[in-house]
C-alpha cells in the first residue's frame, strides 16, 4: 500500500516534470534580476566574484539566515548529544597519523585563510574556507582524540564571529541607514583590498562556519554518551 | 525603517551571544532574551496600534528591489511581527533552571527571529531560509527533554520537514526558471506565464513544502507526537504562531500570483481533507495534548478552506480564522503544561483548579463557534463565503465544516463534562495560577474581543484591504511598475 | 531526438530528485532515509543551478574570461550555496539524533520506533497503549528498553 | 564532447544514487552518496558554477561523509541485514532478554 502510493506519487511527479520540460526555458532562462547584477555588480559592490557579491551584499540577509541555521543545528546537536564530560575511548593515532596531522595543520590553516580572504576575487569564500578551517582543526583531533577541542573557546569564536557579521551590518545601518550595505572604499576591481566590507564579512562567515563545523564533528566523535 | 530590521536582527545577535555570555554571567545571559524581545515589541507596537497609511518597505542594503531582498511591512505583516514578540514573551521560559539553559534560550531567540522574518520578508528564497531556520530551531526545542519519545518525534518531524523543504525548493527553482526573479511583488507584476501548468506545479510543490509547518493534510502526521512530547510552551508557539506564518507565505503567493487559477480549488480540497482528518482523530484521541494537536490540524484545515474563497472575502475570513486560532490554540497548549496526562486522569480537575477549567470551557465554546464568542463570527464568515461560491466542492466544504463542528462539539463537551465531574480524589493540576498565566491573559483578550467585536472587525477589514490588494502590494515595492501599468491599460 | 547538454543534466537532476523521493517514501531505516534526503537535495541543487545556466556563457567572475562573453546567472549559485549549508546542518542534526535514538531503543527502523514512541507516550500519560491492527497481541510493539542504571 | 562527458557523469551519478538506496552495507551507501556528491560537483563545473562545485566537493563529498561515517562508527553499524526490523539483532542479548521478559 505504502509502496504503491509512493510509486504513484513519484510517477506522477516525474511525468509532470518531464512533460513540463518542453515548456520550460531551460538553457535560455529569462534573466531579470540576474542580468542587472551581472551588469552593475562589479561596479556597485566592487567584487570580481559576482557570486560572492550576491551572497554577501545583494542577498546578505540570506547568508545571515544561513549562518543562523548552521548555528541552530550546532546548538541543537549539542542539546541532543548532551553536555556531560565524555570519556574518549579512542586510542592515540599512530606515528604516521600524528606526524601527518602536524604537517597538515598549518597547511590547511593557510589554505583556508587564503580561500576566505580571496572570496571576492576567485571561486571560494567564507563558507568554503570555513570548511577547510574546520578540517584543519579536526585532523589533530583525529590524531590525538584525547586532547580534543576546547568547546568553550569554539563557542566563543562562533558567537563573536556571528556578532561581528551582524555588527558590520548594524554599522551600515547607523552610518548609511541600510542594514548590510557595503561600506569602506570599493578599491580597484580584482585587488585583494577591494569590495569594501565584503572581505570582513567573509572573514566572519569563515570563522563562524569553521568553529561550528569543527565543534560539530568533535562532538559527534566524542559522543560516547551513556544512557540518559 | 528600524521596526522592520531590528526585530529580526537583534534576536539573532542575542542568540549568537547568549552562550559566550553564559560563561561569564548566567544572569546577563538569562536577561538577554526578554530584553531583546521587549525591545522588538516596543519598536513594533506603535506601528501596529497606529499603523502608517503606507506600508513600510525596506530594501536591505539599499539594493533596489529585484536585485536585493525586500522587507514588506503592511498591516498584516506588522500585526504578525508584533504577535511574534508578544507570544514569545508570553511563552518564554521565565523559570529556567534547565542545565542547558543558554542553548535553549539561543534556540528560542533564533525561532523568534525567524518567525519575525517570515512575517516581514518579501522575497521567496529569503522566506525559505527563514522557514528552514524556524524548522531547525524547532527541532532543537522539541527534543529539549532529551527523552526517547521526544527524540523519535523530533526525527520524524525532521525527516518530513526536510522532505517538504526539498519540494518547496524545487518549486522555487521552477518559478525562478520561468521568471528570473524571487521578489514576490515582481512575480505578481506579470503572473500570466505562471498560471500555466508549470507555474501551478511550482505552487503545488510549495504548498506541500510550506504545508508541513502549516499542518496541511498529506504531510501532517508528525504533528500529534511532536506536540505530545515537546514542552507545552514550545507546542503553543509551534501550533499557534509558526503554523500561521507558514500559512502567510501561501496567502501572499495566492494573492499575488495564483488568485485566478485552479490553485484555490487545490487548497479547498486539501483543506477539506485536513479538517476531516484532524477533527475525527481529535475525537478519538485519549490524551489532552494530542486532542488539541489534532484539533489544531482541523482548525488549519478551516484556514485553508477560508483562503480558497475568492476575492477579499476569502482573505478576510482566512485572517480572522487564523488569528482566532492563534489566540485559542496557544492558550489551550498553555493549559497542557500541567494537563499533560490522559483525558481519563483529568476527570474532576475543576475541583482543584476551577479557573483553569473555566478557561478551557471558554476556549472550547469559542472553538466550536458558540455566539457571541469570536469563533462564531469567524465560522460564519467562512460558511457564508462558501455558500456564495456555489460550486459543488464549496458545498462539500460547507457540509464538511458543519459535520466536523458537531464532532468538535462532542469531544470538547465530553471533556468539559469530565472536568466538572465530582470525584473523590481530584487530580492536583496546577500548583498556582502563575502556571497558566499566559492562558489567563489570552482568555481575557478573547473576552475583550467579544465585547468590542465591532472595532476589531473594522481593524480586520482595514488589514484585509491592504493584504488582499495585489496591485497595492506591487505599487508599494515597485512604484515605477505601477506608473508603467497606468500608461497601457 | 538527440539529447543536448541541458536536457541530459535536467534528466540527471530529475532522476536524483525522484530517486531520493522514492527512497524517502519506501525506506524505513533512519540512516538510509538521511542518505535518501541527501540524494533528493543534490537533485534539487542541480535543478536550481540549471535554472540559471545559459548556453555558451562563462562563470560569473569578472576578469576570468574574455570581457564581452555573456555570464551565467549568479543568483541561483548563491541560493544553492545557501541550500547546501542548510542541508549539511540538518543532516548533522539527524545523525546526532539517530545516535541517541539507537542507544535508547536499539533500533533505527522507523516503524519499530513509532511503536516504541506510542508505547512510551501512552505509558507516560497513563492510557492504554495503542493496539496495532495487524499483529496479534503477543507480538505487540516491544516495550522500550528500560533506562540503564546510571553509573556513579 | 560536452554532451558525452555530461552523459557519462549523469549515468555515474544516477547509478551511484541507486547504490545508495540498495547497498546492504551502510558504509558502502555512505561512500556511494559521496560519489554522488563528487559527480554532481563536476556537473556544477560544467554548468559554470565553480563556487558551488567547490562547496559541493568540500561539503557533500567531504564534510557530510565524515559526519555520516562518524555517526555510523558511533552506532557500531557498519553493516545491517536488510532494512526492516532485523536491526533488533544488534541489541545486546541481555537487553533483549529483559525486553522479552
Amino acid at each position: 500500500m505504502r509502496n504503491l502510493a509512493a510509486v504513484l506519487f513519484i510517477g506522477g511527479l516525474g511525468f509532470f516534470l518531464f512533460v513540463l520540460f518542453f515548456r520550460l526555458p531551460l538553457g535560455a532562462p529569462p534573466l531579470v534580476a540576474g542580468a542587472a547584477i551581472l551588469e552593475e555588480g562589479g561596479e556597485t559592490v566592487g567584487a570580481a566574484n559576482l557570486v560572492t557579491a550576491v551572497l554577501l551584499a545583494y542577498r546578505g540577509m540570506d547568508t545571515l539566515g544561513e549562518l543562523s541555521i548552521l548555528f541552530a543545528a550546532a546548538t541543537a546537536v549539542g542539546l541532543v548529544l548532551g553536555r556531560r564530560q565524555l570519556v574518549v575511548s579512542d586510542p592515540e593515532g599512530g606515528f604516521i597519523l600524528r606526524a601527518g596531522s602536524d604537517l597538515l595543520f598549518p597547511l590547511l590553516l593557510v589554505v583556508g585563510l587564503y580561500v576566505i580572504l580571496h572570496g571576492h576575487l576567485t571561486p571560494g569564500g567564507g563558507f568554503q574556507g570555513g570548511v577547510i578551517l574546520a578540517a584543519a582543526f579536526f585532523v589533530p583531533v583525529l590524531a590525538r582524540p584525547r586532547r580534543g577541542l576546547d568547546h568553550g573557546l569554539l563557542s566563543f569564536v562562533e558567537g563573536l564571529a556571528g556578532a561581528a557579521f551582524i555588527g558590520i551590518g548594524l554599522w551600515a545601518l547607523f552610518a548609511r541607514d541600510a542594514f548590510l550595505e557595503p561600506l569602506l572604499g570599493k578599491g580597484v576591481l580584482g585587488h585583494l583590498f577591494s569590495a569594501g566590507t565584503l572581505p570582513l564579512l567573509s572573514m566572519a562567515v569563515g570563522l563562524k562556519v569553521g568553529a561550528e563545523l569543527a565543534g560539530l564533528m568533535t562532538s559527534l566523535m566524542e559522543a560516547e554518551g551513556r544512557e540518559s | 525603517m528600524l521596526p522592520l530590521i531590528l526585530p529580526v536582527v537583534l534576536p539573532l545577535l542575542a542568540a549568537f551571544l547568549v552562550m559566550p555570555l553564559a560563561r561569564m554571567s548566567a544572569l546577563i545571559a538569562r536577561a538577554l532574551g526578554p530584553i531583546v524581545l521587549t525591545t522588538s515589541l516596543v519598536l513594533l507596537l506603535p506601528c501596529c496600534l497606529d499603523p502608517p497609511a503606507q506600508p513600510l518597505v525596506l530594501a536591505i542594503g539599499n539594493f533596489a528591489p529585484p536585485l536585493g531582498i525586500v522587507f514588506y511591512g503592511d498591516r498584516l505583516a506588522l500585526l504578525f511581527a508584533n504577535a511574534v514578540a508578544l507570544f514569545f514573551l508570553l511563552f518564554w521560559d521565565w523559570r529556567g533552571g534547565n542545565p542547558q539553559q543558554a542553548r535553549q534560550d539561543a534556540l528560542m531567540l533564533l525561532l523568534a527571529a525567524s518567525a519575525t522574518g517570515l512575517a516581514l520578508s518579501g522575497d521567496l528564497f529569503n522566506l525559505y531560509v527563514f522557514y528552514e531556520l524556524a524548522a531547525v530551531a524547532s527541532f532543537g526545542l522539541v527534543s529539549l527533554s532529551g527523552t526517547g519519545p521526544a527524540l523519535v518525534a523530533t526525527v520524524r518531524y525532521l525527516l518530513v520537514s526536510a522532505f517538504g523543504s526539498v519540494l518547496a525548493l524545487a518549486g522555487i527553482a521552477l518559478l525562478y526558471l520561468q521568471t528570473g526573479t524571487l521578489n514576490l511583488a515582481q512575480l505578481g507584476i506579470d503572473p500570466e506565464p505562471l498560471q500555466g501548468p508549470a507555474g501551478l506545479l511550482a505552487f503545488g510543490l510549495m504548498v506541500i513544502g510550506f504545508g508541513v509547518k502549516a499542518e496541511l493534510f498529506p504531510l501532517n502526521y508528525w504533528v500529534p507526537e511532536v506536540y505530545a512530547s515537546a514542552p507545552a510552551r514550545i507546542s503553543a508557539l509551534l501550533a499557534g504562531l509558526i503554523s500561521k506564518l507558514a500559512v502567510l507565505i501561501l496567502l501572499r503567493l495566492l494573492v499575488l500570483v495564483y488568485g485566478d487559477t485552479a490553485a484555490p480549488q487545490i487548497l479547498l480540497f486539501l483543506g477539506i481533507l485536513t479538517i476531516f482528518f484532524g477533527e475525527f482523530s481529535a475525537w478519538r484521541a485519549q490524551d489532552f495534548p494530542r486532542m488539541i494537536a489534532f484539533s489544531s490540524i482541523g482548525q488549519l484545515g478551516l484556514v485553508f478552506i477560508a483562503f480558497s474563497l475568492s476575492g477579499s472575502w476569502g482573505v478576510l475570513a482566512g485572517i480572522a480564522v487564523a488569528l482566532h486560532h492563534l489566540l485559542v490554540k496557544s492558550a489551550l497548549f498553555g493549559l497542557a503544561h500541567r494537563w499533560s496526562g490522559s483525558l481519563q486522569a483529568l476527570t474532576g480537575s475543576a475541583q482543584r483548579t476551577p479557573l483553569a477549567a473555566a478557561l478551557f470551557v471558554l476556549f472550547a465554546l469559542s472553538l466550536i463557534g458558540v455566539p457571541p464568542l469570536p469563533g462564531f463570527w469567524t465560522k460564519i464568515l467562512v460558511l457564508a463565503g462558501l455558500a456564495q461560491e456555489g460550486s459543488a466542492l464549496a458545498f462539500t466544504g460547507l457540509g464538511a465544516i458543519l459535520l466536523v463542528t458537531a464532532v468538535e462539539a462532542h469531544y470538547l463537551f465530553r471533556f468539559a463534562l469530565q472536568l466538572y465531574e465530582k470525584v473523590e480524589n481530584a487530580p492536583a493540576g496546577f500548583r498556582s495560577f502563575w502556571e497558566f498565566l499566559p492562558s489567563l491573559l489570552l482568555g481575557a483578550a478573547l473576552l475583550a474581543v467579544t465585547l468590542r467585536i465591532n472595532p476589531v472587525a473594522d481593524r480586520l477589514r482595514a488589514i484585509t484591504q491592504q493584504a488582499a490588494d495585489r496591485s497595492f502590494y506591487i505599487t508599494q515595492v515597485f512604484p515605477q511598475a505601477a506608473a508603467h501599468r497606468k500608461d497601457q491599460p | 531526438m538527440a539529447l543536448d547538454f541541458v536536457s541530459i543534466l535536467y534528466i540527471g537532476a530529475l532522476g536524483l530528485l525522484l530517486l531520493g523521493t522514492f527512497g524517502l517514501v519506501t525506506t524505513t531505516h533512519l540512516f538510509r532515509l538521511i542518505l535518501a534526503l541527501a540524494l533528493a537535495e543534490a537533485g534539487v541543487n542541480l535543478l536550481l543551478i540549471l535554472s540559471g545556466y545559459r548556453g555558451g556563457a562563462q562563470p560569473p567572475i569578472l576578469g576570468f574570461g574574455p570581457q564581452d562573453m555573456p555570464m551565467v546567472d549568479p543568483i541561483p549559485q548563491a541560493l544553492v550555496l545557501t541550500a547546501i549549508v542548510i542541508g549539511v546542518g540538518v543532516q548533522a542534526l539527524a545523525v546526532a539524533a539517530a545516535v541517541r535514538i539507537y542507544r535508547r531503543y536499539g533500533t533505527l527502523d522507523l516503524v519499530a520506533l513509532k511503536a516504541h514512541l506510542e508505547g512510551d507516550l501512552a505509558r507516560k500519560q497513563g492510557i492504554a497503549p495503542p493496539k496495532s491492527a495487524e499483529k496479534p497481541a503477543g507480538e505487540r510493539p516491544l516495550s522500550p528498553v528500560p533506562p540503564r542504571p546510571q553509573e556513579p | 564532447m560536452l554532451e558525452t562527458v555530461a552523459l557519462i557523469l549523469v549515468i555515474l551519478v544516477l547509478s551511484a544514487g541507486v547504490l545508495v538506496l540498495c547497498l546492504q552495507s551502510l558504509m558502502g551507501a555512505v561512500v556511494a552518496a559521496s560519489v554522488v556528491s563528487l559527480g554532481v560537483s563536476v556537473l556544477f563545473v560544467l554548468l559554470r558554477a565553480p563556487d558551488v562545485a567547490l562547496t559541493e566537493a568540500a561539503v557533500g563529498a567531504g564534510l557530510s561523509t565524515v559526519v555520516l561515517a562518524l555517526g555510523l562508527r558511533k552506532l557500531g553499524l557498519w553493516r545491517i541485514e536488510g532494512d526492516r526490523g532485523e536491526a533488533h539483532a544488534l541489541v545486546p542479548t541481555d537487553r533483549r532478554e529483559r525486553e522479552d521478559a
